[in-house]
């Protein structure tokens, strides 16, 4: 393993469709770091965590993630693989249970031992699982989302608003998997208003602004 | 590879058939344009067959190509389907998330069509025997152009469902190229159906063989090119 | 060397386009006026000294630049490839567009109809729609190189379906005997043969003085999206300058 | 005997031809200005 940083980003612009999303975005995040980014609507906090997971594009500047060249394509496949992203979208089918839903997107890789603690431990196992994903509410489609991303143990989580439409529970839990992650040598990136909250987590906090990173004084 | 395109496929079937989009709207449709063609051609009206000695109705002599054309509009809604289930909640970012490979999405996305349109082709053909009257001649000539005209149209609607992939003008976009590009197809199709109907089988089985390469020839395609297709999508 | 730059053009394009204009009023005097008119088809066939070279041009030589310009930008990523594949088709599509209506004109008091079920117009009309098709994609509202890598694809598979159709196309029709009048058997003296050479040259020059033309201007828009993009960037970085933490 | 498909034909080929190239040739005139001319250089 090297010990460089996780993820390093200089200068680098992401286009979404014609608009420069990230506008020469620099950031250094090391292992173990939990990095909360606070920043207004708009501000390229989503397309950060989009970069970094190797799915928005790298229209200039430099990028690496786990020693990973986001320039290259087939690096690039690389990196998706061994980050977790929890965006604003669940990536679930509606027609298909929970169960169906976690097993599809888990692709027979996670011990069924280990996927069931995770269901468990996220509140979506037990009668839950035989539930239709499109039947579930708005926080039980996240839990089930993020038993996905917990079970494939990435080393990079990505978290774009985790709190959003959670119970104070749900919210609690989130900290808590964060956390554990990080004791384990995994590194994090979080977006979140909820500064107050993430505050106590974060190792740092950085302010993105106009498609860019600054230190948080 | 293989064992990803089992994974898409079972998971695609099982998505339509919890939605039942297909029975409770792709169907319908298939036999509604059925039904409307007999509307636009005139059922009554007859015409000497080619063979010269038999005298058929037009539907009935047109049958094999009116079939085909329902068959392909009902899988140009198919094949959108088919992506429509990815787009709604980001689930197109989350397959290239989890490391699906992309030749395994394409061979998945691909087989999953090929079963419902054979369940389509099923229906929509006892519909159109009972609607237009043809005589049914080489039944194995028949089968074996269904099979090949499905693989051609699977894998070709999968690589320009692709191309439209989580784009607004998908709707729109898809039929535009995929359309003129199954136009060969629908040639082939409806030419050896008319042979394993009117006869003689021997004109039909060239076709079938040139839908054989059609297919081969967009499996390859799909293989290749569907890591670029989706990369940036 | 001195080169004044005006627009699009420049001296390598006057010199081509000198050449194109010189073909075509040359094409103009043999076509319509020094050859004879046809035994059968009359002057009908003078529609041919335009129609067969724009089909030719369009399909084998556009649409060619357009697959090989396809291929090297997914290789190595080249804008200038990229622009030449879509300044290409764009041409292409034009000629195409010439050479069906030509063919439908020529068709009528040939054939007695404007349109028949010929293995040609037919193949040419669904190659038109193909490459209208690939033109639409290149339209697409996506970042810059999702579009052209998508664009790529599409030119290299359209090349092919150009050719699957016409294969297919061809095979039907020879199946059913009696395709009247076949263009390959018109009667043609010298007169009209050279008219037909002219037809070639002059459509060979006008597209590639076309094709200089329309990828410069493509060339030039995409300078001009840099420069948006540059401004962009910069507007959005500006976006900080003005920003207040105590806003969040 | 033809005349009165050919001519049109060539009128349309000709004059389409004379519209594409008078609308290329414009819209280039037009973008060049606003581009220096230390970047409007092509590849020849």
């Amino acid at each position: 393993m090297s010990t460089g940083p996780v993820v390093s980003l200089r200068g680098a612009v992401s286009l979404l469709g014609r608009f420069p999303a990230l506008a020469g975005a620099d950031l250094d995040v090391q292992p173990g770091e939990v990095v909360l980014l606070q920043g207004p609507n708009g501000a390229g906090k989503s397309t950060l965590l989009r970069l970094c997971a190797g799915l928005a594009p790298l229209s200039d500047g430099s990028a690496t993630v786990l020693d990973l060249d986001l320039a290259s394509r087939s690096d690039r496949r690389r990196v998706r693989t061994r980050v977790g992203l929890l965006g604003h979208a669940t990536s679930l089918y509606d027609e298909l249970t929970v169960q169906a839903n976690v097993e599809f997107w888990t692709r027979g890789l996670v011990d069924s031992d280990d996927l069931d603690a995770v269901m468990d431990r996220l509140g979506v196992g037990g009668r839950l699982r035989d539930v239709r994903v499109g039947a579930l509410s708005a926080g039980q489609r996240r839990r089930t989302s993020l038993s996905v991303l917990v079970a494939r143990r990435p080393q990079l989580w990505l978290l774009d608003e985790p709190h959003a439409g959670l119970d104070a529970a749900g919210r609690d839990l989130i900290d808590d998997l964060v956390r554990q992650a990080a004791d384990q040598g995994a590194t994090a990136i979080v977006a979140s208003h909820e500064s107050d909250r993430v505050e106590g987590l974060a190792t740092r906090v950085v302010n993105v602004v106009g498609g860019q990173v600054f230190d948080a004084d | 590879m293989l064992t990803d395109a089992r994974a898409i496929a079972l998971k695609d079937l099982r998505v339509e058939a919890a939605s039942r989009v297909l029975t409770a709207q792709v169907l319908p449709f298939g036999m509604l344009v059925l039904i409307l063609f007999g509307f636009g051609i005139p059922p009554d009206r007859r015409v000497l067959a080619a063979e010269g000695d038999v005298s058929r109705s037009v539907l009935e002599q047109v049958a094999p190509g009116l079939f085909w054309l329902a068959v392909l509009f009902s899988a140009l809604l198919a094949v959108n389907r088919s992506f429509a289930v990815e787009s709604v909640d980001g689930n197109l970012d989350a397959l290239k998330l989890v490391g699906f490979d992309p030749a395994g999405i394409f061979l998945g996305k691909a087989a999953a069509i090929a079963v419902q349109l054979v369940a389509l082709e099923i229906v929509v053909g006892i519909g159109a025997f009972l609607v237009y009257g043809p005589p049914l001649g080489d039944v194995i000539l028949l089968v074996a152009t269904v099979a090949a005209t499905t693989l051609a149209v699977a894998f070709a609607g999968i690589v320009y469902g692709a191309l439209g992939a989580g784009q607004r003008l998908r709707d729109t976009l898809v039929p535009l190229l995929l359309l003129p590009v199954l136009a060969p197809v629908l040639l082939a199709a409806t030419r050896a159906t008319e042979s394993a109907l009117f006869g003689p089988s021997s004109s039909g089985w060239p076709w079938v063989g040139f839908l054989g390469a059609f297919s081969l020839l967009y499996l390859g395609a799909g293989i290749v090119s569907f890591g670029s297709l989706l990369e940036e999508a | 060397m001195k080169t004044e730059v005006v627009g699009t053009g420049s001296r390598g394009t006057r010199i081509v386009g000198s050449i194109a204009l010189v073909l075509t009023a040359l094409l103009l005097l043999f076509g319509l006026v020094l050859s004879p008119p046809e035994i059968s088809q009359g002057d009908a066939v003078r529609l041919f000294y335009i129609h067969v070279p724009s089909a030719v041009v369009s399909l084998y030589i556009a649409f060619g630049v357009t697959l090989v310009g396809s291929v090297i930008y997914l290789k190595n990523g080249s804008v200038f490839w990229d622009l030449i594949a879509g300044a290409a088709a764009e041409v292409g599509v034009l000629f195409l567009g010439f050479a069906l209506i030509t063919g439908m004109l020529w068709g009528r008091p040939t054939w007695g109809t404007y349109w028949t079920w010929d293995p040609r117009i037919t193949s040419t009309a669904i190659s038109f729609v193909l490459f209208l098709g690939y033109l639409a994609v290149r339209r697409l509202d996506l970042d810059p190189v999702a579009r052209s890598r998508r664009a790529a694809v599409l030119g290299i598979i359209s090349f092919f379906n150009v050719i699957i159709v016409r294969f297919s196309v061809q095979i039907w029709r020879s199946l059913h005997q009696g395709t009247t009048l076949n263009p390959a058997d018109t009667q043609m003296d010298n007169s009209m043969l050279f008219s037909f050479f002219l037809g070639m040259l002059a459509m060979v020059a006008t597209f590639a003085w076309l094709l200089m033309h329309r990828f410069r201007l493509a060339w030039i828009e995409h300078q001009l999206e840099e420069d948006r993009l540059a401004t962009a960037i910069a507007a959005r970085r500006g976006e900080a300058s003005t920003f207040n933490p105590g806003t969040i | 005997m033809g005349w009165q498909y050919t001519i049109p034909g060539y009128l349309i080929v000709f004059g389409g031809l004379a519209i594409y190239i008078a609308f290329t040739l414009r819209r280039g005139k037009r973008l060049a200005e606003q581009l220096p001319p230390e970047r409007r250089r092509f590849l020849d």
